[in-house]
């Protein structure tokens, strides 16, 4: 919604995580349940009706032993800005029937109105990253154990589908902060706002903020370049996004110096690189 | 016992020959009826359904339901906007097959969604570029259609249309019909559509998705074609097998002929188009997200697999382009076997192609440490999928034998 | 899908789609309109189009 | 006619354009949308005040502080403490589900008692009378000696009540929990002269050289070592992992070296070869050592051909590992103790590391080993023991150690369950069980359950109740830790000690009493000089006046850092290790077995006294395990490599029998490339036998599996593995 705070600059919120430092600890995982009152089950083996906003991947170089080497990665909800020239066409947003996920164009973060979404699934059908997932079962907590349910996030429904959020409700109460002190905007140097698994990280891997802000880490290690033909392709050799190459435009960016962890990012054909491959036309 | 009901010069079963026959469709709508019940009260963990496969066998259904129910608006088209006034003798059974197909579509989508009683902010929130909220629209308003050109068939039952209000009521409906067929032809071509948008406009989903013309990716235009064409053949499929069940004759050749022949030809450049579209996806669209087509296919083992390219060729030449030759050959399509084969294999063509633009991209790994999904759904979901079926079933017999939907029956079949 | 809710934007996406819906519903809306007017007129005001006892088929 | 279907028509439309207008349309449909949007069963979380409150967490001995988010008295979420010398910030996924444990149905709810094998509540005072009574008796009856107290630490002021109350009492059988840092302390004593733990400076080190320490996997101070890795990382220090599968650890390290699991030593003694061989060591450290041409000797009488068949690891490869180990250019540091180091292993493991480290002269110097000194502020009053207290601690400890064979262990808990399943009645009359699940974690848990269950009366001190404390005669919960005082001692890994205070930050929910307070109220009880043993009014006086002038800056942040310098160790001997060189340690094995079994740690999965949470059960992989297709039966999933697989004609998904000499147990098979062939690994923390839905019956307890093995040089548990046959199931 448009509140009219005409005097802020447009935020673009992204990440940017070192798969270098993951080491796979999975903090970011449960910080971001016991943030967000994700519910959980007795039998979380089946990974496809598991609910989890943020996932540790694990995968390899597909060497055999004993050259096989593994890469961590986490994956949070992209945030995809969507095809470039449409701000906020992400594949989940675009499709969805009742606007019960919306592209904030404020903060540039994908949000979820879990009271609004009737279950069609049809975002999660249009999600590559698997990031969206839906609550198949009634939420139960064990008795008691629901007053650990923080009163910031509600709790979802059985029959809607949920995902991460960035941890929004805690912009929000940076924001409701920041007015209470009689500023405008974030003042650069307080990151006031964090999210839950970039707070929780312990080997700090996970850097959150102001993609637009060059004065924060975050485009500071992304050099987010807004001209080239995917929007917001990093300028930093290291640093990749997952399927960059379907035009999603992720706001969260991956680091690794291993060449063929950046390769596993995205799917490339024959003599294809990361760094050279071919890319669809400019059409609008 | 029930005979004053029937329509006029044509023989019908005695009453419980009737109510008899249709006890195991009964049961069988009862198990469907048991299965949405559990979907509805304990939720969709009834299903195999999971966070990778959110459509499933359900969003197939309605895919194709509404793909072969197409016969409804294409004979409708070709009538009353093109003028082939031979089709009102196969019109009304069209109508109902497509009344048929529209409600199970329905029933299915209220049982698919997680929260069947917030179905209505899909209206009431609407977003307008969701190719689902034009898919909604579309729908309930062509249903809305299909309704007022089925009422019409029920209010000339001989007894109901006794009654002046009824029979005047029918007779304006009639006259109105012309413009509510085309409102619904134009509807139709929508919805076809942009249930093709459906998958078509997944950019994030390689298999499905496809180069846009306008807002509306090529599938948009692939349904509708594929709609038009295969709807037809299904309307000639149930002709023929209530041909066979009821051991008459019901429609004359020459009518079914003459819808055979449009399909073939539907049926040719849909093909060929699909053959262009699917080349253009495998040499364009594909390598440009960063894929070879053969990734598509899960043929790592053997094309044989559950998601294997088989699936492919039988789409494409199985049930394209070897239907397709049959219909727009006379000798073919006037060839009772052949027709058989051929509407059987275009019907399963339009199903096997609404399949594959479900479960493919579903299944499909896009994120190269993904790996390929099997589902299979579980027997709730076979049970309110077979559920339309019974009801078609039960629809159509006391329709059949209540109402006058064969004109040419008693012409075929003198009573004695 | 009403003009007084809030997601409502008057842009050509919301005045094409929702346009259409509104003519497709005003074409259905206004037919059956047409036909049970006619029909109640029909039956129990015979002679209101063309009076004269005649009128009866 | 007419006019009645005339007036019947205008009154149905009537009707319906009265109802439309009318608001009950409209108010049914906002019923619909609101009630559609809050169904009642879906718990809505009240709102209150928002506050934050500064604690240690003490669900692992890692010491690291915690912010905890309350809503009114409700805690909600527990965060890493910023600025926090252990952690600063960092926290793990134990610590992040501290508010599961808290509200957790498995928490016992009140004192309970066996009443005809069941247990019932009872009171705090018939419980604690009921006990001193029985207490007081043995006493009287000269059978001081024969209770015994079984804690999970001896670190601390509440074990230290715990083993005051014992001396007092008249019994040696406090009986700690040992770990690799034991056998450490065992090490440096016989090397150094120096009962010390071992603190490794790896913020400082150029290069790490691991031994199997899952130091990424919950090695020492969890979330320290993860901050570790961050500093290598930036830092460009070099890691290297030496064990037998692809861990978490040996995944971030810069080099994985697979090694046929046991032959640790065998390739530090190789390396010490190249490196003597070509006299590559640090001279002016060595010129500092005792015995080390005996160690010479030693080393080059085993050929590199030897050593490359012994660990499966190229001579060329030891050859570089060695040089690259030993480059003067850099700080060099080895660490063994495999996985979390929960099991103390070998002595000649460690002894034969350390060399290494001597030889690099990385002991006690910067980016190396240190000798870390002990907590040294709790010091309490002598007690003065009566008659029955003197004569009762004159009896040897159960577990022997500290005599004869085993004269420089101090705890041998392993060793307690063949001591009491081989006694005639149970040596023990009363076991006290605090901080500790053994039933569960110990290896060979049949041999323990049976211990157990032979010692007539069992008094567990547990907060859940867990597979212990289900066997217990009387459970006596301790509060969570988010209900207690509790100081912990944590030496974090950045050459400085950190005491924490870990305090309630919500009342206690149950009807449950700090075990330190029990033992006091117990102590009183009894009385004489077992109660003058504890001048203290509660715990909390005791814990305020042992802490003294740092109480006041504990309580207002948390944590206080110690700059300890290292202890005063002697010359590094080499004598212990060459004297130790034939006392390997082989894992357990009939013949027959085609698969060498090891376990693997997670930080994701606990394995000893706390439980993993549901939380915790959520991050495990279905690589890990997995339910049948039913999803009724949870499988743990063994991991071999593809080809062992190919051999034993199994396959990735598909069912196998385990069985060693201990157990058997079916299990579903993961194809990893990441593990060395013919090695078979097991996740530890599964297959509970207690708690709830969310743990119970959720694939193999390792335990069941696995047996422990005496070290012959210090009757620790050194069981790395075990042989195993799998076969199809």
């Amino acid at each position: 919604m448009k509140e009219g705070h005409h005097h802020r600059k447009e935020k673009k919120f992204g990440m940017v995580i070192d798969l270098d430092k993951c080491t796979g600890c999975g903090a970011c995982m449960v910080a971001c349940m016991a943030e967000n009152n994700v519910p959980f089950k007795q039998n979380e083996t089946d990974k496809l009706d598991s609910i989890t906003w943020m996932r540790v991947y694990k995968f390899d170089n597909g060497k055999k032993f004993p050259d096989t080497e593994v890469c961590f990665l986490p994956r949070p909800c992209m945030h995809c800005e969507g095809q470039s020239g449409h701000s906020g066409h992400s594949p989940c947003v675009s499709v969805c029937p009742a606007t019960a996920t919306d592209y904030d164009t404020d903060s540039g973060i994908v949000s979820q109105i879990y009271t609004r979404c009737f279950g069609c699934r049809y975002c999660m059908a249009a999600c590559p990253y698997h990031a969206r997932h839906f609550n198949w079962w009634d939420p139960v907590w064990p008795e008691g154990m629901e007053k650990a349910l923080s009163p910031n996030v509600s709790p979802r429904m059985r029959g809607v589908v949920e995902k991460c959020s960035f941890c929004f409700h805690r912009y929000q109460l940076a924001m409701d902060e920041i007015y209470a002190k009689g500023h405008r905007d974030f003042d650069e140097k307080v990151p006031e706002y964090q999210t839950a698994c970039t707070q929780a990280c312990p080997t700090d891997a996970i850097v959150f903020g102001d993609l637009n802000n060059p004065n924060h880490e975050v485009n500071q290690i992304v050099k987010p370049d807004h001209n080239h033909r995917l929007t917001g392709k990093s300028g930093n050799p290291k640093v990749f996004r997952l399927l960059e190459r379907l035009e999603t435009n992720p706001k969260v960016y991956y680091l690794s110096s291993r060449e063929w962890v950046r390769r596993a990012g995205d799917n490339y054909q024959g003599e294809e690189t990361p760094e050279n491959y071919k890319v669809k036309e400019v059409h609008h | 016992m029930d005979s004053v009901l029937f329509p006029k010069g044509v023989k019908r079963c005695s009453l419980p020959m009737f109510l008899l026959g249709l006890i195991p469709v009964v049961l069988v709508l009862l198990w469907g009826v048991y299965a949405m019940l559990l979907c509805w009260i304990k939720g969709l963990n009834q299903t195999n359904m999971n966070d990778s496969y959110g459509f499933a066998l359900w969003i197939w259904a309605d895919l194709a339901v509404i793909a072969i129910g197409g016969g409804a608006f294409f004979s409708g088209l070709l009538k009353y906007v093109f003028g082939k006034d031979e089709l009102k003798n196969i019109i009304n059974y069209a109508v109902l097959i497509g009344f048929i197909c529209y409600s199970s579509a329905l029933l299915i989508l209220a049982i698919d969604v997680g929260q069947p009683l917030r179905s209505w902010f899909i209206f009431w929130h609407a977003n307008v570029h969701s190719m689902l909220t034009e898919v909604a629209f579309c729908l309930s308003c062509y249903f809305a259609v299909l309704t007022i050109e089925y009422i019409p068939l029920i209010l000339e039952n001989r007894k109901l249309n006794e009654i002046p209000f009824i029979h005047n009521m029918s007779h304006n409906m009639h006259g109105a019909m012309a413009v509510f067929a085309a409102t619904g032809a134009f509807l139709s071509c929508f919805h076809q559509g942009s249930l093709g948008g459906v998958p078509g406009v997944l950019y994030g989903r390689p298999y499905a998705y496809r180069e846009a013309i306008l807002v509306w990716p090529w599938t948009f235009f692939l349904y509708t074609w594929s709609a038009a064409a295969c709807g037809p053949c299904f309307t000639i499929l149930v002709t023929k097998m209530t041909e066979v069940i009821t051991r008459k004759k019901l429609v004359k050749d020459k009518v079914i002929h003459l819808l055979a022949e449009i399909s073939g030809w539907m049926i040719l450049t849909y093909i060929i188009a699909k053959i262009i579209d699917t080349i253009y996806w495998a040499q364009v669209t594909a390598p440009l997200m960063g894929f070879h087509w053969t990734e598509f296919f899960d043929s790592a083992r053997s094309s044989l697999t559950y998601h294997g390219q088989w699936i492919l060729y039988l789409e494409i030449i199985g049930c394209g382009i070897i239907p397709a030759l049959i219909l727009i050959t006379k000798k073919g399509r006037q060839n009772t076997g052949a027709l058989w084969f051929a509407v059987a294999m275009a019907t399963l063509g339009v199903c096997i192609n609404r399949w594959t633009m479900v479960m493919q991209p579903m299944a499909m790994p896009v994120m190269t440490f993904d790996s390929w999904n099997l589902y299979l759904p579980s027997w709730q979901e076979w049970a309110t999928t077979i559920l339309p079926v019974a009801y078609g079933i039960i629809l159509i017999a006391i329709s059949y034998r209540y109402l006058p939907i064969f004109p040419q029956e008693s012409e075929l079949n003198p009573s004695d | 899908m009403f003009w007084f809710s809030f997601e409502w934007i008057w842009d050509m996406g919301h005045m094409v789609f929702m346009g259409g819906l509104w003519y497709a519903l005003g074409i259905i809306g206004l037919g059956m309109t047409y036909v049970i007017i006619k029909t109640i007129l029909d039956t129990f005001y015979p002679d209101f189009f063309e009076p004269g006892p005649d009128d009866h088929h | 006619m007419k006019l009645d279907r005339r007036s019947f028509i205008a009154f149905g439309v009537g009707a319906s354009a009265g109802v439309a207008v009318t608001p009950i349309p409209w108010k049914l449909m906002d019923d619909l949308s609101i009630w559609t949007q809050n169904w009642a069963w879906t718990p809505v979380p009240p709102d209150g005040e928002a506050s934050y409150e500064t604690s240690v967490c003490t669900l692992c001995p890692g010491g690291c502080g915690i912010t905890v988010r309350k809503i009114d008295d409700r805690v909600v979420k527990i965060e890493g403490a910023d600025g926090n010398p252990i952690n600063d910030g960092g926290i793990c996924v134990l610590g992040l589900s501290g508010p599961q444990l808290l509200y957790g149905p498995t928490r016992i709810t009140s004192p309970m008692k066996k009443i005809k094998g069941e247990l019932k509540p009872i009171s705090w005072d018939q419980a604690l009378s009921e006990l001193a009574k029985k207490l007081g008796n043995m006493r009287e009856d000269g059978k001081a000696g024969s209770l015994a107290c079984i804690s999970g630490s001896d670190q601390g002021t509440v074990p230290e009540i715990f083993a005051r109350f014992l001396k007092a009492f008249g019994s040696q059988n406090f009986i700690c929990e040992q770990s690799s840092a034991d056998t450490y302390k065992i090490t440096n004593q016989k090397m150094q002269g120096a009962y010390a733990a071992p603190e490794f400076d790896f913020a400082n080190a150029d290069y790490v050289l691991s031994f199997g320490s899952g130091l990424l996997d919950g090695w020492g101070s969890p979330v320290r070592m993860f901050q570790a890795n961050s500093s290598w990382q930036n830092n460009n220090t070099t890691v290297v992992q030496v064990e037998p599968r692809l861990s978490n650890t040996a995944a971030k390290a810069d080099q994985w070296i697979p090694i046929k699991p046991g032959s640790e030593a065998d390739l530090a003694l190789g390396m010490a070869h190249v490196i003597i061989k070509k006299s590559l060591y640090n001279n002016a450290a060595i010129s500092r050592t005792t015995d080390f041409n005996a160690f010479k000797s030693l080393v080059l009488g085993k050929s590199l051909d030897e050593v490359q068949n012994v660990t499966g690891i190229e001579k060329k490869v030891i050859e570089k590992l060695a040089k690259d180990f030993i480059n003067p250019k850099k700080r060099s540091v080895a660490v063994a103790g495999k996985g979390q180091g929960t099991t103390p292993g070998s002595i000649r493991e460690i002894m034969a590391v350390q060399a290494l480290n001597a030889l690099a002269g990385s002991i006690n110097r910067k980016g190396g080993v240190f000798t870390s000194r002990s907590a040294d502020y709790i010091n309490w009053p002598a007690i003065v023991m009566d008659r029955i207290a003197t004569d009762g601690i004159r009896k040897k400890r159960i577990d022997e150690a500290g005599t004869g064979k085993f004269l420089g262990s101090r705890h041998l808990l392993n060793r307690l369950p063949k001591v009491i399943n081989a006694a005639k009645g149970s040596p023990v009359e009363v076991m006290f069980i605090y901080g500790a699940n053994p039933c569960y974690s110990m290896a060979g848990s049949k041999a323990v359950n049976k211990a157990i269950e032979k010692i007539p009366f069992v008094v567990s001190f547990s907060s859940y109740l867990d597979e212990t404390a289900k066997k217990a005669d009387l459970v006596l919960p301790n509060h969570t830790n988010l209900e207690r005082y509790e100081d912990v001692y944590a030496t974090s890994g950045i050459n400085k000690a950190v005491i924490g205070l870990s305090r309630p930050v919500v009342q206690p929910l149950l009807n449950t009493m700090h075990s330190g307070d029990v033992i006091i109220k117990l102590a009183n009880k009894i009385g004489g000089s077992v109660a003058k043993a504890f001048p203290w009014k509660s715990y909390k006086a005791c814990l305020k006046q042992t802490l003294g002038n740092s109480w006041n800056p504990l309580m207002k942040n948390g944590f206080k850092t110690v700059v300890s310098s290292p202890v005063h160790s002697g010359r590094f001997n080499f004598a212990p290790l060459v004297k130790y060189s034939n006392s390997v340690v082989k894992a357990e094995g009939k013949g027959g077995e085609n698969v060498t079994l090891i376990l693997k740690d997670s930080i994701r999965l606990t394995n000893g006294y706390i439980g993993s949470t549901p939380y915790m059960m959520k991050t495990v992989s279905d690589k890990v395990l997995k339910t049948d297709k039913k999803k009724k039966m949870f499988y743990s999933r063994i991991e071999i490599n593809p080809d062992t697989a190919k051999g034993l004609k199994l396959a990735d998904g598909r069912y196998a029998t385990i069985t060693t000499s201990k157990g058997s147990a079916k299990v579903m098979v993961t194809c990893d490339e990441g593990i060395m062939p013919g090695v078979a690994a097991l996740s530890r923390g599964l297959g509970h036998t207690a708690y709830d839905g969310y743990l119970k019956d959720k694939g193999v307890n390792v335990n069941n599996l696995i047996g422990p093995v005496e070290d012959p040089v210090t009757g620790l548990d050194a069981a790395w593995g075990i042989m195993a046959k799998l076969t199809r199931a």
